[in-house]
């Protein structure tokens, strides 16, 4: 789950070793990465509005 | 075609949750428009506002502040009324109700249809000015020469935020169409129109 | 920073000639024996490489009927003054250049390479459902025939800009208007088709043992390119036909006067209109990540990145649509919401300059015609992603919005973008279509007409636009004559250096120095393996496909 | 029509165009504290990018020249590298936060508009502005006021071609003015680069903005969303004036208006009417209905042999008066004065072969509005 969460991240960055991505694509199932992509842009986009709304305060 | 029988399949899938997914998103498109007015009624974004009349809430009066709220009646074209507010601004506490008469002449013979669209700036106080009637959205119909006056009883929250002074409530007339609709001339085609 | 070895695809046939496609008429499975000829075997065809071409052609043809637009603006935009055209054709040539550009060129072009060449890059025999892929292809001329007949109506054609705002394009629009919108539901519904076909094609048809992780970066561009399309085409065909409900049944989604609001047709637009600009320029990066690692004979630097990166740009696509909207008086925090969500899609595009230079670090690079294309696109692309990132300020914004700096910067993404992209493209595998190499010396003099050509038309718009002039008027302030006046020269003489693009088109198609199966010394993918020019029909036997190492 | 020598010329002058228009290359500074804090953030983003693309192009210009295959340069194998890749998104990261931080404060003060001195309605129009000024009773409406033979190059284009108007804005300085601003049919958008305000214009709807105003002067902008055939003709003209002097301004248009006023109660004569619906004509309807009345059908029907607008007086009254819904004529009604739209009544009614007689005399059309 964390390694999947991880990659997650990294992509989200841009950023992904060749052996990692390897490792996602032989165990990872690609559904866990879609659910898990959108969970993450959903807190994405949750952290952003707080912090424009603290911002705009 | 080219494909054997498991990619046939797989193929078939692929397109039947593509489709899926092409309606849903369709219909999604449509969802948004309700979406959207909720957003703004929650929000207050874009100054739209909430058209079904509110209780009063009788709550303390925020004796502390004053808050000068301002009225600007607008007419539009294609409709002979005028639209008038016996006061252009008034000074109100939050919390307290406040009463003004807007009145509606119809300056020509005939009678005609319209409505009064409301605005409200800034939009972050849209959410905090609560009306208890009004007439806003609602269609008026006024015989010719006719001239009627409607009240509109509002009252401001008193969560108001601190760095609002000013509200400025803007009513836009606008005529509402009783006749046929003819679509394809509803611009500028019309040889009849100046 | 440990070496890897070089890719390497070992196809199971050793010998293109047998499996790779060669196979005679009367082997193959398919009755195409009996196919029609002349203009019924193109009426009817459903063959991925016959379709493809026509996409292009089509596409090439809506570039010059686009670009011929954009000179009759350019004309009149010449000096100050009304001197050709009226105000009335002027906004319905502005509004016709861009759509036309934006729905016949550019993403017809694209759709054409991805028939073209996906089944190719993937070991697949065609498209996974090619008498729809014959179907979205006819559907084009079609609604494009009709959008162009808009002109000819009474009341003229559309005339409220490519972003058809509402109410100019409601209540205030000319009778043609129904019409434009059917056109553009029928090019929407071509596109969506074309999208399903390809996600069925990647999906389903790979050639076995080609993982998803192994496919070329076109295809996965292209693969996202395909989801974004089937998100938001329906939202566009959704605002459209509320459009059309407006104006012909009464009903009031976009008019104050009935309790409807003008804002909310900008934000369907615009939720629709970010991610397009992105289905516009994913597959140009898919493009550029082929053309660099071949002519720098070097694998691609960072190709998982890459493809995580065209997925971050298409998801945080969806989340910065109201950065076209910051001066209509959103409130507050959504500004501010909307520029920090638009500064930071700056990172992944960032990020895929950063690989694509990498890439070049320590190559052993040659410039052939394709690859100086890619070359002068990383570099027009990143000046206009530069704009972006200063109009992705808020604030500044308020300065820049609906001024000649927002045409200066998407043009430079678009043209030096996507157009160059496509050009470079083509140029990159006309040997495999044609059997001809494209004749180089033309095709180099075509590249730097074009790089004078785009870069004096829209460098002194950045200009125009800091200095105040507003977009879509036909005269303007006499303080902006001189940039005008470049830009119009710049314009003619780019659209006058794109008839040499047919020219080396043409001629390559009938003739020209030889091309091997392998045209390019550096290139790798699975197009390369199949004989040149590529056979009608290719792949009829799966290649297995072998992974020496990973893809990159 | 340029000769081709001064073709020449022009293309020549180019090249000294930093001398001559040193100014007009780049966004103006402007002159109220928001427009200068625009333009700071605009040139710290300007040289953030100059300097991002010196690094990024220097590399991949090194690389190209260094790394030729002719050279007979060898490729080398490598393909990623963690800690590269994790340093170039931080570092861009890192400067985006900075480049947030002060344009976060931009925006949170450019949206309060609270306690302004002085509030203005400001009406876009198919294709002009009205300006109200609240609590005052002045409004008046601003017309491109660059003549047609200057468009069509039938004489000399002066200093300020298409960014003149009949009537400027007049605003105080050091004052906070609030603007309101909405729109009587399409969107419009008010735009002054060097007040660095730029805001739609919505019908229906209401949106603020403000300015305040440092330097006395004349500023001049246009319309900045595309609003129909003359979107290119509606400019706008803020003139800046010191306090005392607006205060005088202010009386001065009070006393015209009621001046204007007492004009409804008096006869007047054809000529006079004439006379003053010519210049209405051509300042306010010669956009659409064209110089000699000859329209532009089917968009704008024309006024010269008008059948309709011959016979039908009071439907011609109707039309000027209430406008037409959904089409590009505005109500006039509380745009222009009795004695305007009796003057462009009369002038319409008797010009271009139109010879009908009739005057209509502006009592008549006060009535008609006020009833």
């Amino acid at each position: 789950m964390w390694s999947v969460v991880k990659s997650v991240l990294a992509a989200l960055l841009g950023v992904q070793n060749d052996r990692q991505r390897q490792q996602d694509f032989s165990n990872g199932k690609p559904v866990a990465f879609i659910i898990t992509a959108v969970v993450v842009t959903m807190m994405f986009v949750l952290l952003l509005a707080g912090i424009a709304i603290y911002a705009a305060g | 075609m080219a494909a054997d029988g498991s990619q046939q399949a797989g193929v078939r899938r692929t397109v039947i949750r593509s489709v899926a997914a092409l309606l849903g998103m369709f219909a999604f498109a449509f969802a948004l428009v309700p979406l959207y007015d909720v957003f703004c009624q929650v929000t207050g974004l874009n100054g739209k506002v909430d058209t079904t009349a509110k209780a009063i809430i009788h709550e303390e009066v925020d004796q502390s502040r004053f808050i000068t709220v301002q009225f600007i009646t607008r007419g539009s074209a294609g409709l002979p009324w005028q639209m008038s507010v016996e006061t252009r601004q008034m000074r109100v506490h939050p919390g307290q109700t406040a009463e003004v008469d807007f009145t509606f002449t119809n300056n020509s013979h005939q009678e005609s249809w319209g409505r009064a669209v409301p605005s409200v700036s800034p939009s972050s106080a849209t959410t905090h000015l609560r009306k208890v009637s009004c007439f806003c959205f609602q269609e008026q119909q006024l015989q010719g020469d006719e001239r009627l006056t409607i009240p509109l009883v509002f009252q401001l929250a008193k969560d108001l935020p601190e760095e609002i002074s000013t509200i400025t409530l803007v009513y836009t007339l606008y005529p509402v169409q009783r006749i046929a609709l003819n679509p394809l001339n509803n611009n500028n085609a019309a040889g009849d129109k100046i | 920073m440990a070496p890897k070895l070089p890719p390497q695809h070992s196809l199971q046939h050793s010998s293109s000639a047998v499996a790779g496609g060669q196979s005679q008429e009367g082997q193959s499975h398919y009755p195409h024996a009996a196919q029609p000829k002349g203009l019924m075997r193109w009426l009817l065809t459903t063959n991925h490489k016959e379709i493809g071409s026509l996409y292009l052609i089509f596409s090439l043809t809506m570039f010059f009927v686009g670009g011929i637009f954009a000179l009759v603006v350019r004309a009149e935009l010449f000096q100050p003054g009304l001197q050709l055209v009226e105000p009335e054709f002027f906004n319905q040539m502005t509004t016709m250049h861009g759509l036309i550009m934006v729905f016949a060129a550019v993403m017809p072009a694209f759709t054409g390479l991805a028939n073209w060449m996906i089944p190719l890059q993937i070991g697949a025999p065609d498209m996974a459902l090619p008498r729809l892929n014959n179907f979205s292809f006819w559907l084009l001329p079609v609604a494009f025939t009709l959008l162009l007949s808009t002109l000819f109506m009474p009341g003229g054609g559309p005339n409220f800009g490519w972003t058809f705002y509402a109410p100019l394009s409601t209540t205030y629009a000319p009778a043609s208007t129904t019409f434009f919108i059917l056109a553009l539901h029928m090019a929407g519904i071509s596109s969506i088709l074309g999208a399903i076909n390809i996600i069925a094609t990647i999906l389903n048809m790979r050639a076995p043992g080609m993982r998803m992780m192994d496919m070329p970066l076109f295809v996965w561009t292209w693969l996202i390119t395909a989801f974004l399309l089937i998100a938001v085409m329906p939202v566009l065909a959704g605002v459209i036909t509320m459009m059309l409900m407006d104006i012909n049944f009464g009903t009031s989604f976009f008019d104050a006067a009935g309790g409807g609001d003008p804002v909310l047709f900008q934000h369907l637009f615009w939720f629709f209109g970010h991610p397009e600009v992105y289905i516009m320029i994913l597959p140009a990066f898919g493009i550029v990540s082929a053309i660099i690692p071949t002519f720098a004979r070097k694998p691609l630097f960072g190709y998982a990145s890459m493809v995580y990166a065209t997925g971050a740009i298409a998801l945080l696509s969806f989340l910065v649509w109201a950065h076209h909207m910051f001066i209509v008086g959103l409130p507050l925090t959504a500004e501010l919401f909307f520029m920090y969500s638009t500064m930071l899609i700056a990172v992944p595009t960032g990020v895929k300059v950063f690989n694509w230079v990498t890439t070049l670090f320590r190559g052993s690079i040659s410039f052939e015609p394709p690859m100086l294309f890619a070359l002068a696109f990383v570099v027009l692309f990143t000046i206009g992603g530069f704009s972006g990132l200063m109009l992705a300020i808020a604030p500044a914004d308020f300065q820049y919005h609906d001024t000649y700096f927002v045409v200066a910067h998407f043009h430079y993404v678009l043209v030096p973008g996507a157009i160059f992209a496509i050009m470079a493209g083509v140029y990159y595998w006309l040997p495999k279509w044609t059997g001809h190499y494209p004749n180089e010396r033309l095709a180099q003099c075509h590249f730097w007409c074009s790089i004078i050509g785009v870069n004096l038309t829209f460098f002194p718009m950045h200009f125009a636009g800091l200095a105040g002039m507003p977009r879509r008027i036909p005269d303007y302030a006499l303080q902006f004559a001189d940039f005008n006046l470049l830009s119009s020269i710049g314009a003619f003489f780019f659209g006058a250096s794109q008839l040499l693009f047919v020219l080396v088109v043409v001629l390559c198609v009938r003739g020209g120095q030889k091309a091997p199966a392998k045209a390019w010394e550096g290139a790798v993918d699975l197009e390369w393996s199949v004989p040149s020019p590529a056979p009608l029909h290719t792949f009829e036997t799966p290649p297995v496909f072998h992974r020496a190492q990973s893809h990159d | 029509m340029r000769l081709p020598w001064q073709w020449l010329l022009t293309i020549t002058s180019v090249a000294s165009l930093s001398q001559a228009h040193a100014s007009s290359w780049n966004m103006p500074v402007g002159v109220t504290d928001t427009s200068r804090n625009i333009f700071g953030l605009h040139m710290t983003i300007f040289w953030v990018c100059v300097v991002i693309g010196v690094i990024v192009f220097g590399v991949m210009f090194y690389s190209l020249f260094r790394y030729r295959h002719s050279k007979g340069a060898k490729a080398a194998r490598f393909h990623e590298h963690t800690s590269v890749e994790v340093l170039w998104t931080a570092i861009p990261i890192l400067i985006l936060v900075g480049m947030a931080v002060p344009a976060t404060a931009t925006l949170k003060n450019m949206y309060d508009a609270s306690e302004a001195d002085l509030d203005i309605m400001i009406t876009g129009q198919q294709w002009r502005w009205r300006y109200e000024y609240l609590g005052e009773d002045i409004a008046y409406t601003s017309n491109l006021s660059t003549t047609r033979e200057q468009i069509r190059g039938e004489s000399e284009r002066d200093e300020h071609y298409l960014l003149d108007v009949d009537e400027p804005l007049v605003l105080p300085i050091n004052r906070k003015v609030r603007f309101l601003m909405t729109s009587d049919d399409v969107i419009h958008s008010w735009w002054v680069p060097e007040l660095a305000v730029k805001q739609d214009t919505i019908p229906g709807f209401i949106n603020e903005n403000w300015v305040q105003i440092n330097e006395p002067g004349i500023y001049r902008g246009q319309c900045a969303e595309l609003c129909g055939v003359n979107h290119g003709f509606m400019p706008i003209v803020v003139h800046a004036m010191e306090e005392a002097e607006f205060e005088t301004w202010l009386e001065e248009r009070k006393e015209a208006a009621e001046q204007e006023a007492m004009g409804v109660d008096r006869e007047w004569a054809i000529e006079e009417l004439m006379a003053r619906g010519e210049e209405v004509y051509q300042s306010i309807c010669s956009s659409c209905h064209q110089g000699e009345g000859q329209g532009a059908p089917p968009a704008f029907p024309a006024l010269a042999g008008n059948e309709q607008l011959i016979n039908e007086l009071d439907w011609h009254l109707d039309r000027v008066i209430n406008g037409v819904s959904g089409a590009a004529m505005p109500a006039f009604r509380n745009t222009l004065n009795p004695v305007e739209i009796a003057a462009v009544v009369t002038y319409t009614r008797n010009a271009w072969g139109n010879e009908t007689g009739d005057t209509v005399q502006p009592a008549t059309v006060a009535e008609r509005i006020a009833q």
